[in-house]
């Protein structure tokens, strides 16, 4: 993995608290980032990913903002252009869309459309995915309306290390950066892992080999890398070795990294939490057939949730949504392909 | 609460513009919430106390569903209901307006708190309990209640109102539209598109702004410099009203004007509601973790309670007594009980439900996931 | 073409004028059709296609609203519910954004969440596209947005005769529809042509063969058609047979119809003016690659506006914007491959 | 313009209401614009006179830019330029404004129809044509220039500029935003949560609505049922001001203040400068479709001329007299003539400009791109 660091030591932390403490490292190394949100001070946030932030770095750098997320983002470009590096939270990804016009108007064109003068800075960070329980509306996972909309970057990390290393970069790019933080993998105790403490990053655009394998490659990102694990290592025991592509970011898309994987697998699965059609997963599937057409064996398969809004009937969702067993399935349909 | 800089910061200012500036603003008026029973239960004007037994009716409506809030909450715990928007310590802000409807001819635009006006437009125990559950069969809105469906991405709810007093409007069915807002949704920009597109149309609407002093953690200050945020019916030109939320009475007969103005073609109204969360966010909250629980959630408890004031005033009344109370309290739990056998005893939810009312005319795709889902749920019934 | 005719006498129409008889009908039959937007009553909208509308029909059926989109959508949905038939229209596409909170959480979503009881049978409608020298921000194509939303039609005329018919089966169908009105096309003299008067409609869902050819399968949609058309001339002189698929509509999309041709050509190109990554292209071609894997004989292409905004550079977006000359490079492309 | 069922419609209710509820909004109070200069030209304030230099050098201003905005439509009517919104008659309104900013430490956020408040602030005419004409070096913005890019799609610079005053405030700069709108923007969602958000953080930013009559085709109470807009200011807890926003002595007194309140911390104003659209909406657009151009407009134009209302006034003070006039008009148009010689002379538009500042760190799929591009920049150039 690429990766600078500025010290060797870890933490054994859970994806919460490694995000926690990139945003921590930032405040203390870059006098221009500010935090704010609904939320996020006094608090901590819903999710409590700024805990102890405000107390430590002060009202002045990490604040509760009124509730809209039109103003939070909309203030968020003001503030970037006059040298701010704004950090700013949203409740929850599906939450994103009163602010969808700032960020497909604005946001995505700013700097175009003043040729290079003002930059935006931000990152936007939310909780995103189901698997909860929550009320409706709290289980999107609007990725694919932001890599639609030029100049924006979007990272989705699937693990601790990844978070803290991506939200670094993501920081300290001068593009806007969406960050994805899956709610079902904050605290999961199975993703703990050692992270250094301090400083280091992970570059925006590098996706990362979780596992090699020679029979099929399986792409994701985010909460779903667990459930492709799950599939993967059922899969292992029949015999068949995945190779499996954690992403990281979907803007920049590696297709580098992809289409190596496929010259060597010939058969793919892409998985995602997002709902299928014009979902992502066809956008990445269009460029492998675009790039890798001669060496595909089998047509591509998507493993995506069903084409509804992730429904409130929180004890059948298990049904729509990317599942280990689900994935497994495509495994042994582009096998047999 | 309501803490405003206005005092501090535009006081001043006021003063030196109108020495200089014709055009500015006026300085205008404190403004205290009206009130027709004081917290104790004495009326405070006289003049306006409604027929006992409508006081009662609301009286009893209020024990009925702090009832099932506390029910609520104990199902929770148990795992027998979802994550759960309280409304204890709110009823009589939503009762005491809702009850001003005509439920053959308005509509109740809700949104996630507003279980208790939904109940006193006609919902069913059994359908609240199974909405909170996450039972489909508790989404469906049955065709004889004029409810919208509860929205949770705020205020969404404000502007569908709009439309709908717009629709009546068209229509001329004489029908007001009612809605509902958290004092942190009004920093949204749909809760001002909807006010003000009813403003230019002077569609039949009422929108309530139910200031229970949080948006989860953030306190009302944090949404607005204002002090309240009814003044900002003085910039959609539509009346505006300051109201003790916790006072049924007052909210009855202010909302009961406001839609009567709205029928009778004066256009919307903005109304505040001064009430409390005393509970947590939803039932998923720890509020420990923001504010002091023995501070102001104490002090609205035990001092600010709508429905003591009722009862203590009705026990004055001579209109209620020991006896009744028990007696109410046994039927309470009697409707609630059976409510919640049969939503216990209602068919689990089946999963193509995942897959319906998507489209009318559902496209080859749905058709296509129609069948794969068929398949999943054929391996796990195997 | 599937059709019910009342009447089949015709007029020679402009695809304005054949939107605006469409609505016109409408108004007529259904007491509950009512017309909203910015500009439309007695100016008759920025492009004129409500002229007369309002004088005909009354003030009440067809009137000016508040300058706010999310308002429209947003009242539109309440209208709806309670037994109106809003068509409603936005100044140009890219200006929905303002209303993509109401779209996304809730024209898309409404009628799942009251499990059928309210319906969204709105119709929003718009011009799209580039090529006008209009300022910033009046140029974009916005159906990927859309179609990635479930519960939410998209149609896309290319001619006068399927705008009226289409839109008179938009105005009658209890889904909310998007309608995409390409602005170079409103007047454009090549396109008029003969339209039933009074009323008729053409199925939602069910795309149109353009042109029949045995060579290479061309899928657009919109304004786009007549730079395929064009590439297709120029392609048939050089002896390749195009085969042409006017989508008509995006959402639902006609699978069944593309599967055809592909059987018959093996090769596909699918051109749209919206930005390519993400774009509905992908999904097409995903779609195709997954039920027509063992058919395809070459990558599929897609020529698509490059992945910036519409620049407000009007003289150089003919650099960016599908032209026929693009076109007929990727014809070449695919045959050669 | 403006009219308003308010008086009509609220006033009946409101005396009603007060009658019955303590809490209800007082009427407030009928509200004339602001004004130093009568339009012709008489002092109505004259203890507030500036001084005569600045007052010549805002009729400067107005009179170099008016010559601007005329030759527009002229290169635009001889295809020089593109679709073009013009300021005319507005210039007291943004001019006066503008000139309350210091341009080293205050951010213009503008829409469209600010091209004068834009070269007020230090935008150069050559720069302005260019824009005009879509060439993208009209659309880079000097770096010495605190002028953040035009906004299109309304109303999002409201919100902008809520940021960059809480920018600038977190930076303790000293600096204000200043920010304009339409009266027709003021229905979007954007308006309010930019405006509260500056109220809620009490951020040193100034909101001018320039209420110029129509929205396109709309006249301004289609917009909404209130008489003023700024009566919104109430509802934000910060200062209101209604002004003419023909008379540029009114409109410059009334934004030098609320500028300097924001650079003494004390928060953002809203201000409505009365004006009128007296030109089309944009070069492209026929007004004679949806108004009488011999009715207001031609009354505006004749009767209520920001520059002639000043030019008056000069010259009452003998300031002005005519052979100053015909100098004065050399000089603007031997300066706007090198301006567009400037920009005549500049290179063509670089088709590589496209795929430039998508990103600072471009992905592989924008380098494939800008291959695609060079490529058929060849082909062209072949
Ligand atoms: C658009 C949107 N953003 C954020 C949220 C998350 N959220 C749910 S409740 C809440 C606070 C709402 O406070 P208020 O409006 O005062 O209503 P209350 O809950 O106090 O009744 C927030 C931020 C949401 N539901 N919708
Ligand atoms: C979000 C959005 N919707 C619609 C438009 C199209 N549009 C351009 S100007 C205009 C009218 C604006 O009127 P007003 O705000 O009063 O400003 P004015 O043009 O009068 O200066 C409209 C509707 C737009 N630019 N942005
Ligand atoms: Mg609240
Ligand atoms: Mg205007």
């Amino acid at each position: 993995m690429t990766q600078v660091l500025e010290k060797t030591e870890t933490k054994t932390l859970t994806m919460a608290a490694a995000i926690t403490d990139a945003m921590d490292v930032m405040l203390d190394r870059d006098p221009s980032v500010v935090i704010y949100g609904e939320d996020v001070g006094n608090l901590g946030g819903v999710y409590r990913i700024t805990t102890g932030l405000q107390k430590k770095h002060g009202e002045d750098r990490v604040f509760d903002s009124p509730l809209t997320e039109s103003g939070i983002i909309g203030t968020a470009i003001g503030a970037g252009a006059v040298g701010m590096r704004p950090v700013v939270e949203l409740q929850f990804g599906g939450f994103m869309m009163p602010a969808f016009d700032q960020i497909f108007s604005h946001v995505s064109r700013y700097r175009y459309r003043s040729r290079g003068r003002y930059k935006v800075p931000m990152v936007v960070r939310f909780p995103v995915g189901g698997g909860t329980g929550l009320l409706e509306q709290h289980a999107d996972s609007p990725e694919a309306y932001l890599a639609h909309s030029p100049g924006i970057k979007v990272a989705y990390p699937s693990n601790p290390y990844d978070a803290k290393g991506l939200l670094i970069s993501a920081i300290e790019d001068d593009d806007p950066v969406f960050f994805f933080e899956t709610i079902v993998r904050y605290r999961d105790p199975k993703i703990r892992m050692e992270v250094p403490t301090g400083y280091y990053n992970i570059p925006l655009g590098k996706a990362r080999i979780a596992r090699e394998g020679k029979d099929v490659t399986i792409i994701g990102y985010g909460g779903m890398m667990q459930n492709i694990e799950t599939a993967a290592d059922a899969a292992a025991s029949a015999g068949i070795q995945c190779e499996i592509i954690d992403l990281r970011t979907i803007v920049p898309l590696d297709i580098e990294t992809i289409l190596e994987s496929v010259a060597k697998t010939g058969r793919v699965i892409i998985v995602h939490e997002a709902t299928k059609t014009a979902g992502i997963g066809a956008e990445i599937a269009a460029q492998i057939m675009e790039k890798a057409f001669y060496e595909l064996e089998a047509p591509i398969e998507r493993v995506c949730s069903f084409d509804t809004m992730p429904s409130p009937f929180n004890s059948l969702n298990h049904f729509s949504r990317p599942e280990a067993h689900h994935i497994a399935a495509a495994i042994k349909k582009v096998l047999s392909a | 609460m309501a803490t405003s800089r206005r005092t501090t910061k535009k006081g001043a200012a006021d003063t030196a513009n109108h020495a200089v500036f014709a055009g500015s603003m006026p300085v205008t008026s404190e403004l205290t919430p009206f009130q027709i029973l004081a917290p104790d239960g004495t009326p405070v004007r006289e003049d306006l106390i409604p027929d006992l037994d409508l006081v009662e009716e609301m009286y009893r409506q209020m024990a009925r569903l702090r009832h099932l809030d506390d029910k609520f909450m104990t199902l929770y715990k148990s795992q027998k209901l979802g994550n759960y928007a309280q409304f204890g310590g709110q009823e009589a802000s939503q009762i005491g307006s809702a009850m001003a409807l005509d439920q053959n001819l308005d509509f109740l635009c809700p949104m996630y708190r507003n279980t208790a006006a939904m109940i006193t437009h006609g919902w069913s125990l059994k359908n609240a309990i199974m909405y909170w559950r996450g039972h489909p069969e508790g989404w469906r809105i049955p065709d004889d209640l004029n409810i919208l469906p509860v929205i949770i991405s705020i205020p969404g709810q404000i502007v569908h109102a709009a439309g709908v007093a717009m629709g009546l409007q068209m229509k001329k069915t004489g029908g007001v539209a009612m809605t509902y807002i958290g004092e942190g949704g009004t920093s949204q920009g749909d809760f001002h598109i909807g006010v003000n597109f009813a403003s230019a149309r002077n569609a039949p609407a009422v929108f309530i702004i139910e200031n229970n002093g949080w948006a989860i953690s953030v306190p009302r200050k944090v949404q607005s410099g204002v002090d309240y945020l009814m003044r900002r019916s003085e910039g959609y030109g539509i009346p505006g009203y300051l109201v003790d939320g916790n006072d049924i009475l007052a909210v009855h007969t202010v909302a009961k004007k406001a839609v009567q103005d709205a029928r009778d073609g004066k256009g919307p109204s903005l109304i505040e509601q001064m009430t409390y969360r005393i509970r947590p966010h939803t039932t998923g909250d720890d509020p420990k973790a923001y504010r002091d629980e023995n501070g102001d959630p104490k002090f609205w408890a035990e001092n600010r309670d709508p429905i003591q004031r009722v009862k203590r005033f009705l026990t004055t009344e001579k209109r209620w007594n020991d006896d009744r109370e028990v007696a109410m309290m046994a039927e309470i739990e009697t409707e609630f009980q059976a409510a919640l056998e049969a939503a216990d005893n209602f068919a689990a939810p089946d999963p193509k439900a995942l897959l319906e009312y998507v489209f009318v005319n559902p496209p080859v795709q749905i058709l296509e996931q129609q069948a794969i889902l068929a398949e999943r749920i054929k391996e796990v019934n195997a």
